[in-house]
């Protein structure tokens, strides 16, 4: 009696727990630093609403955690010749709606895509290259290009696929209000509340693995302390984007258990290199100087030798990231084992600048946003202190980022910072927009506001361009990298890095990518 | 009175004319928000195509009268960065810094009316002295660290108060709000105070002015001849007058209140207007603040108007002179 | 008598508030609204002789500070004309209407707020000889000093500012600032009425004092009958912006002819009469926003008939020197 | 007259010979309380006049900075014990007092700079337009009133949003919001002042405008700029550090109190409490002691005010 | 109570303000009387320290002023030491004001019949709808025509003459014992001053009311007042009956006062004029603080003057009167 008693009370009380961890564990809520700006996966390619759209959307194909291509909605893609591939499609994938996905899906979001109206950052230039798209039966689709677009695969996996029922004539509105929302994704919109809250159910008739967690809230929680403080009072159970200025309390605290990834967007610095008189290098007394030292490599050289890149990210990012020699971490396409970060070598610098004719330095002024990256105004203020070392006289200028671009684009800078992510998980687009030399007609060298020009790794990114077979391709980016980063075309300084922070018990599964993803979070093994 | 609402109108038809007409000009200078919204990789083909697809490729007189036009049916032009109406995003955001405003104003003439009537009847007392120098201190702490203080003794050193957000809301009266829950009340607190200390202290000092100014006026010393109680004489001949010129600031007040939000509501998180006009300024999401700015001068020209009616209903002097005018 | 020295021709001053733009689309909504007219001054007619003392008598609102105004310069005028000596002053050249104004001064009611609170006593005075070229720099002192023992101030206090004199000796600096500008006619308005009996007493001695020493001839406004009976030579009374009567003064006191002037005459109070049995006049002073019809006075007049309400009576000789204007003297 | 004369000696009401400055200075004196603040003032104004001279370290001076000194805590001394940061170090490793004695360098200089250049600009506006009225008045009057309308940080705020940062920038933005309520003030206190008799007397003494204007309204309209000046210079430099804390106001590299503050607010919540801290205090008291020291001339210059005040 | 006794007898009365400049002794050993029914004329020139007087029959000094000895018998009664409480059940019941200032006596925000039914309401426990009547009845009582209406102005809609009948009114509600009129017509125009002196010589006659009329203006006491009483420098120099004092003045002061005012008797003469100035309150000379003005002054007057009562009911204090003989 009295054993069976206690029996039961244990079991009983078993039950009650169980059932309280249960229902615990099945909720997760997310506080996530971005806001999307609409529901609709089409509308812009800002990276707040993609972070969202990607939970209930999918692509043909799509970057994994390490930024590496894996199909998704395709199973494969053939060549076919130069100007056509053909994609073979996932069967038994269901919309939300529980309808199939066909081929008239993927050919009905291009379009979408490509006509959207009134965004400032539509996929359309995504879709540019196709010239044609036919639907050989429900899961074979041909796509035509108007030239040859070795990177069509991954741009055409930028756009999400939406149901072409659901979404027919919808606007972003329709999306918002969920009625048009529906995907592929493992889970599914229950509601938006704009600028609060998202709430999310798992996707039961999801294709592949399903997430762990049946319902998921995500809060668009933007002002970073009170994203720690909801993780630290229990509120939350995962937050990202972790303030660097926290990294230090979160490590101690035992419920908290850190998530870092160092990303795919590189901080570097890029240098004026095509105009003999630069507008902001000055001799001591600061009158500009008739010679622009960027242009010798040396000079180059021996910034890059002045940056103490371990400093910089221990003291000034909290340990938020890694150092860099080139364009792209590893895990993406086009990384080149050989290029390690820069020695840090202060006396090899003097004696570098003293050789290019500099022994008592210039006078420059390195111009930076302060409210783009990650302590941006920071980093650039400690870079100057790293270049006075070199005894070259540095002043600071930073300034919104809205001011920043513009002025960094009209290029009225010699000296400044920039960061450039690689968001497809191919280094092609950094090396050729970045590096390349700028050209109006081409659209190469768009991003290259220092004006880099190098015949030699032109030549090969313009044959890498065109080139269709990855392994050559891959080859191609390599050696292109050791050109341009030998030649410091630009100073690499590192990877951002970013972390999250889980309540112990569950585990995120960082991706390179940034992105916040409810089927990420698991329980804690 | 119809003379004095038709000049107010027509006054702020001019204002919200004028202010737009700068606003835009003033916005389009800053930079070209395309930049910003355009991810870094963007290529030059997607900038020109962002331009197009936004109407900013149009001289600039047009883009302002194709906005006017629409303003005056109502719509005051869809965020580029949210693809929303801006109205929608700031009516939106509107209850929560009203919500706040509201709060400090209540503070600021619940504390400020009595402490400064207090100081004003017992002038040059250790009491007047402490509480002026309080006042004096009270607008000299500056707003922003004002709060950063109240974060780190409240938050950081006590934990007695969350430092950030709104907290969980509740809906009173079909309004959502946050003194529904405790929490959202403990979310609350310290911003209001924020917000309110100076406010408490101008209308302290007003106050207590116009008790100075009030009490040796002839009017008062004859209700005292008359035999009236000391209360009937400060709380209806003086509280009666002096409300007058506090009322006007009261409502001046609550446009800066809404105003002062944006600092406020930046250092506590606050999921208010004011941020929504910080970050659409980093943005320049024109037509949001465009929307943002046109919405508060007509949120003040409102006000204004209503403290005018008030200020008329209380003085009987303006009501008239309006009606012989 | 010989020319007149100031002579005011049909003058008149009014002020006008017109209607704004809101009040005039109110209007349209049919609000209803007028423009307000004043009619301060309202066609007055009078000429001031060579060292005679006019009075200039009225209750408040009755126009007679803008009278004098006007007679000083600080106005101009409606309409109608103020000619000094014969000649239209707004149409004097500039160099001579500068003469000129120097020669019309004035004296204010209120001696606070007529002397420069942030000025010297010595260059409130002395400004305008200087800039005027009447005394220069180095011989400041003794033409003030001069100025000041005329007037009765002790020259020591000229570095003083006029917050540390007591009422009666500020308005000896505003006398001593008139004067130093060698004028020949003074508008005095209300100058005493704000000082104490034994002040008043001492003021108005020097006002008679320096009338023999240096030939003043004074326009002297005040609404105290009594001072002006003991300093006038002639008498002005105003009504709602218009003469009523001039007389000389004796003959004004013994025998007032307009009602109002009779009225005036019945109620002021007198030393002399005790234990009065005071009688109500009727009404009160009309708004001159909207003023009675014809003759200003008659709704408050016992001998008003039918005809006082329509027509306006003109100013019109009585009597050797004497006008008024009132219907009954027909 | 002789009589009069003399007894007339006896008997003045202010014995006291007052210019403007004299009657301020005097009255200030006159309180302890105020007094002490003019003191701690003038302390904070010498400290920021000799910061290059006092100051430990140059915070400008990159090559004296050091990455790995960054966020000390009060009273750390640096690597080679040459140097106590008393104050601690910023993100940079700048030494905080350093900072702070050049930050309010930079916070004084910006709002006695704006609120002198703006009430020289009210000022003229002002007078101008009550002057001559007409439309000349309306259309300044109209401005005024357009610009007070809105609050001044908001109206800084969009301004600095166009102009971008800078010193010089701030500044513009801050005569740019604050010239109104001189030129308000000015204008109500010329049209009273205007109103008085000894106007009337100056016209009837044949004197020209400009001597009327400069001589005589100006000198009378004074008092209520002196005190709305002390005002409007701690607003001054008070939205100034506000601006600044927003990330619109000066350049990151020459921080003013303002910057400083807003360089320790995230690291507030961490418990390094010291960047954020110190400069506020310190702009606490410069702006406490401006607004103690303009309370005092408030009444000072204030007749009725000062009557109770001798009581 | 017997009609010899007065209705107000001041005794000894001293007022002073303690300033930081010093003592501004106000109200300096000053005693009078009124009886039921009597006008009595407090004349004086600006800062004489007759409004003071006034207000300290009412209690009504506020600080850094007090009384600082002397008796206030008001039915023989002393009100000086009395509690607020029994002072505000006398203000506006017994002892009424009017002030000089009829734009500024009215609270301007408050409706007319508010502010006369508050005052009976405040002594009084009537009903509304009483009191209002009787407000109304107040009103006509002043020569107000339609008082019905007019009591739903506000005082702006008034001119001052018709302010000042209100104040009078609202001070003769409760029918009190004495009214204290501070200077109440010397901001009206002669015409409606008329009025004004017309009003309250009636109601004085009808309800027996006692009156303290305070002016600086001989005139206006001479054709008002039954007894006057002459102050200088916060004393009384001289009191007596209006015809005694104003025909043959003792006191070189009211001498030199009535010699000052202009008058058709001496048109166009020079005025008699007391030379200097009145002295300051807070250094007032020694002795006799007339004596540096005075053409009288002998060694004597370094001391103050004793107050002389002659059997006429004169008195004065002066060491070399004027009509001595009388």
């Amino acid at each position: 009696m009295k054993t069976r008693m206690k029996a039961l009370i244990l079991s009983l009380s078993l039950i009650v727990v169980a059932g309280i961890t249960n229902i615990y564990a099945e909720t997760v809520t997310i506080g996530m630093r971005t806001n999307p700006t609409a529901l609709d996966p089409h509308f812009s390619k800002d990276g707040g609403t993609q972070m969202i759209s990607m939970q209930f959307f999918e692509t043909l194909y799509t970057a994994d955690d390490k930024m590496t291509m894996q199909p998704m909605l395709a199973e494969s893609v053939k060549v076919i010749d130069k100007l056509t591939y053909e994609f073979k499609l996932r069967k038994g994938v269901k919309f939300h709606d529980g309808s199939d996905f066909t081929a008239e899906d993927v050919v009905f979001s291009l379009k979408r895509a490509r006509d959207i109206k009134n965004s400032a950052a539509s996929f359309a230039s995504s879709v540019k290259p196709v010239k044609e798209m036919k639907i050989i039966d429900p899961y074979t689709l041909q796509i035509t290009t108007k030239k040859p677009s070795p990177l069509l695969v991954k741009e055409v996996s930028r756009i999400y696929i939406v149901s072409h029922k659901a979404a027919a004539n919808a606007s972003t509105e329709d999306f918002n209000s969920g009625k048009a929302a529906v995907g592929t994704g493992s889970y599914k919109l229950v509601k938006w509340t704009s600028g609060e809250q998202i709430v999310m159910k798992r996707f039961e008739d999801y294709w592949g693995d399903k997430p762990h967690f049946e319902d998921v809230i995500i809060k668009n929680i933007s002002n970073d302390a009170s994203r720690v403080a909801g993780l630290l009072s229990g509120s939350l159970d995962i937050i990202d984007q972790v303030p660097p200025s926290d990294m230090e309390m979160l490590k101690n605290d035992q419920k908290i258990t850190l998530w870092p990834v160092s990303t795919a967007r590189l901080i570097y610095l890029h240098m004026d290199h095509a105009r003999d008189k630069s507008p902001f290098i000055t001799d001591d007394q600061g009158n500009q100087l008739a010679k622009n030292p960027f242009k010798d490599k040396r000079v180059r050289l021996a910034l890059s030798k002045l940056i103490n890149r371990d400093a910089l990210i221990s003291r000034t990012l909290y340990g938020l990231g890694e150092p860099s020699g080139q364009m792209v971490p590893e895990g993406v396409f086009g990384y080149n084992p050989d290029l390690k970060p820069m020695e840090y070598d202060p006396k090899g610098a003097l004696a570098l600048l003293a050789e290019a004719g500099y022994p008592e330095g210039f006078g420059v002024t390195v111009h930076g946003p302060n409210n783009r990256y990650l302590y941006d105004a920071q980093v650039i203020q400690t870079v100057a202190q790293f270049l006075a070392r070199g005894k070259i006289k540095v002043k600071v200028e930073t300034m919104p980022k809205n001011v920043y671009f513009k002025r960094a684009t009209a290029r009225e800078f010699s000296l400044f910072l920039v960061g450039y992510g690689t968001s497809s998980g191919d280094g092609m687009s950094g090396l050729s927009l970045v590096l390349a030399t700028y050209n109006k007609e081409t659209k190469m060298g768009s991003n290259n506001r220092g004006r880099y020009s190098n015949p030699e790794y032109d030549a090969i990114i313009n044959k890498a361009m065109i080139e269709v077979n990855e392994p050559m391709r891959e080859k191609m980016l390599q050696d292109a990298a050791v050109i341009a980063f030998g030649d410091i075309g630009i100073i690499p300084m590192y990877f951002q890095a970013s972390a999250w922070a889980t309540r112990s018990g569950i585990q995120y599964n960082s991706r390179r990518d940034e992105r916040t993803l409810a089927r990420n979070i698991v329980p804690a093994m | 009175m119809t003379v004095f609402i038709v000049r107010r109108l027509m006054q702020s038809v001019l204002v919200v004319l004028v202010v737009s007409m700068i606003l835009f000009a003033g916005i389009f200078a800053i930079g070209n928000p395309v930049d910003i919204l355009l991810p870094p990789d963007a290529t030059q083909e997607d900038r020109e195509e962002a331009i197009q697809a936004l109407g900013l490729d149009k001289p600039l007189l047009i883009q302002y009268g194709l906005f006017l036009a629409n303003a005056v049916r109502g719509d005051l032009g869809t965020s580029f960065v949210h693809n929303v109406p801006s109205m929608q995003l700031i009516l939106h955001r509107m209850n929560a810094t009203l919500e706040l405003a509201l709060l400090a104003l209540i503070f600021a003439v619940f504390i400020g009316i009595p402490l400064g009537m207090l100081s004003g009847a017992h002038p040059n007392t250790l009491l007047d002295r402490t509480l002026m120098t309080g006042s004096i201190f009270g607008f000299s702490i500056p707003n922003f660290w004002q709060g950063l203080m109240l974060i780190m003794v409240f938050s950081v050193f006590l934990r007695w108060l969350p430092s950030t957000g709104r907290g969980e809301t509740g809906t009173i009266l079909g309004i959502e709000t946050s003194l529904a829950t405790w929490d959202g009340i403990q979310h609350m607190i310290m911003p209001a105070l924020n917000l309110s200390l100076y406010k408490i202290s101008m209308v302290m000092r007003l106050t207590r002015a116009s008790m100075r100014e009030t009490l040796p006026m002839d009017f008062v010393k004859f209700a005292r001849a008359k035999g009236l109680t000391g209360r009937r004489i400060i709380f209806v001949h003086v509280l009666k007058n002096i409300m007058l010129p506090i009322i006007t600031v009261i409502g001046m007040e609550l446009g800066s209140l809404i105003a002062f939000g944006v600092v406020t509501e930046t250092i506590f998180a606050w999921p208010g207007m004011g941020k929504l006009l910080i970050d659409s300024i980093n943005v320049l999401d024109r037509p949001v603040i465009v929307a943002w700015l046109m919405i508060v001068v007509l949120l003040f020209i409102s006000i204004n108007l209503l403290v005018d009616i008030i200020y008329s209903v209380l003085d009987p002097r303006i009501r008239l002179s309006d009606v012989k005018s | 008598m010989t020319d007149p020295i100031i002579q005011l021709k049909q003058l008149s001053k009014q002020f006008i508030r017109n209607l704004d733009f809101a009040e005039k689309a109110a209007n349209l909504l049919g609000a209803g609204i007028k423009k307000q007219v004043v009619h301060a001054v309202d066609d007055v007619n009078l000429n001031i002789f060579k060292g005679e003392v006019i009075g200039l008598v009225g209750e408040s609102g009755c126009g007679k500070s803008t009278l004098g105004r006007m007679v000083a310069g600080i106005l101009k005028q409606s309409s109608g004309s103020i000619r000094y000596r014969g000649k239209d002053i707004h149409q004097l050249s500039t160099e001579e209407r500068r003469r000129v104004q120097l020669n019309i001064q004035m004296i204010f009611q209120d001696s606070m707020s007529s002397l420069n609170p942030r000025m010297r006593v010595r260059n409130i005075i002395g400004e305008g000889p200087l800039v005027h070229g009447l005394t220069s720099q180095s011989e400041m002192d003794d033409y003030l000093d001069n100025i000041m023992i005329r007037v009765g101030l002790d020259p020591e206090f000229k570095r003083r500012y006029p917050h540390q004199f007591s009422g009666g000796q500020r308005q000896r600096i505003g006398i001593a600032r008139a004067i130093a500008v060698k004028p020949e006619f003074i508008v005095c308005d209300e100058s005493v009425a704000a000082l104490d009996v034994s002040i008043q007493a001492q003021v108005l001695n020097l006002f008679m004092k320096l009338r023999e020493d240096l030939q003043l001839t004074y326009l002297f406004i005040s609404h105290d009958l009594g001072v002006v009976e003991h300093l006038s030579d002639r008498v002005v009374i105003l009504y709602l912006g218009r003469v009523v009567e001039i007389a000389p003064t004796e003959a004004l006191f013994e025998q007032p002819n307009h009602p109002y002037t009779r009225v005036l005459m019945a109620e002021v109070p007198r030393i002399n009469l005790r234990h009065r049995k005071y009688s109500p006049v009727a009404g009160e002073i009309p708004s001159p926003l909207n003023p009675p019809s014809g003759c200003h006075f008659h709704p408050r007049c016992q001998f008003a008939e039918p005809r006082c309400g329509k027509e306006k009576p003109l100013l019109k000789e009585i009597a050797s020197e004497r006008f008024s204007a009132c219907h009954l003297n027909e | 007259m002789s009589e009069s004369l003399a007894t007339e000696h006896t008997a003045t009401y202010h014995e006291t010979d007052d210019t403007l400055s004299r009657q301020i200075v005097r009255g200030v004196l006159n309180s302890k309380e105020a007094t002490f603040w003019l003191t701690v003032g003038l302390i904070i104004l010498s400290i920021a006049l000799l910061a290059p001279w006092i100051a430990p370290q140059d915070p400008y001076d990159l090559m004296v900075l050091d990455i790995m000194d960054s966020r000390m805590p009060p009273g750390t001394k640096n690597f080679d014990e040459s140097l106590t940061y008393w104050l601690g170090t910023d993100g940079q490793g700048r030494d905080m007092l350093s900072a702070i004695m050049y930050g309010l360098r930079t916070s004084i200089s910006v709002g006695v700079m704006a609120g002198v250049i703006a009430l020289i600009l009210g000022m003229i506006l002002g007078l101008t337009g009550s002057y001559f009225g007409g439309w000349v008045d309306a259309l300044i009057m109209r401005t005024v009133d357009l610009m007070l309308g809105f609050p001044t940080i908001l109206v800084a705020l969009i301004l600095l949003s166009v102009l971008g940062q800078g010193v010089d920038k701030v500044i513009m933005a801050l005569v740019a919001v604050q010239w109104a309520n001189y030129a308000r003030v000015v204008r109500s206190a010329a049209l009273v002042e205007r109103e008085k008799e000894y106007i009337e007397a100056a016209t009837c003494l044949g004197l020209g405008h400009w001597r009327i204007l400069f001589k005589h309204l100006l000198p009378n309209c004074l008092p209520p700029v002196i005190v709305i000046g002390t005002v409007q210079v701690a607003h001054a430099i008070s939205a100034e550090a506000t601006l600044s804390f927003l990330g619109l106001g000066v350049p990151i590299t020459e921080p003013s109190l303002g910057l400083l503050i807003a360089n320790g607010y995230q690291l507030l919540l961490s418990g390094m409490y010291w960047i954020s801290f110190f400069p506020g205090v310190v702009l606490l008291l410069t702006i406490f002691s401006i607004n103690i020291v303009g309370d005092r001339i408030r009444e000072i210059l204030n007749p009725r005010l000062l009557q109770e005040g001798e009581n | 109570m017997p009609d010899s006794e007065p209705t107000l007898k001041v005794e000894k009365l001293h007022t002073s303000f303690f300033t930081k400049a010093g003592i501004v002794k106000a109200v300096n050993d000053v005693s009078f009387s009124v009886k039921r029914g009597e006008i009595l004329g407090l004349v004086g020139e600006s800062g004489s320290g007759k409004s003071i007087t006034a207000f300290s029959i009412l209690n009504l000094i506020d600080p850094p002023g007090r009384i600082t000895s002397g008796k206030i018998l008001f039915n023989g009664r002393d009100l000086v030491g009395s509690s607020e409480k029994e002072m505000q059940q006398l203000r506006g019941n017994k002892i009424a004001m009017i002030f000089q200032d009829p734009m500024m006596t009215l609270n301007p925000v408050l409706r007319i019949d508010t502010q006369m039914i508050e005052t009976i309401q405040a002594h009084e426990k009537v009903s509304h709808r009483v009191a209002y009547e009787r407000a109304r009845d107040g009103l006509g009582r002043v020569g107000i025509s339609s008082p019905e209406e007019r009591l739903k102005a506000y005082p702006h809609q008034f001119s001052g003459g018709m302010r000042q009948r209100v104040a009078i009114a609202i001070s003769f509600l409760l029918k009190p014992d004495l009214v204290l009129a501070d200077e109440p017509t010397t901001a009206l125009d002669v015409t409606i001053q008329g009025q004004i002196l017309y009003e309250v010589q009636k109601l004085c006659r009808e309800t027996g009311t006692a009156m303290v009329w305070i002016t600086h203006d001989l005139a206006v006491v001479g054709g008002l007042a039954d007894r006057v009483c002459v102050m200088y420098a916060g004393r009384i120099v001289e009191e007596g009956g209006v015809d005694e004092v104003i025909d043959t003045p003792m006191h070189p002061y009211t001498h030199g006062l009535i010699g000052s005012v202009p008058s058709q008797n001496r048109r166009g003469q020079v005025l008699y004029q007391i030379p200097g100035m009145t002295p300051s309150l807070l250094s007032l000379p020694k002795g006799c603080t007339f004596r540096p003005r005075c053409t009288q002054k002998t060694e004597q007057c370094l001391e103050v003057p004793q107050t002389l009562r002659t059997s006429s009911g004169r008195m004065m204090s002066c060491y070399n009167p004027f009509n001595q003989g009388l």
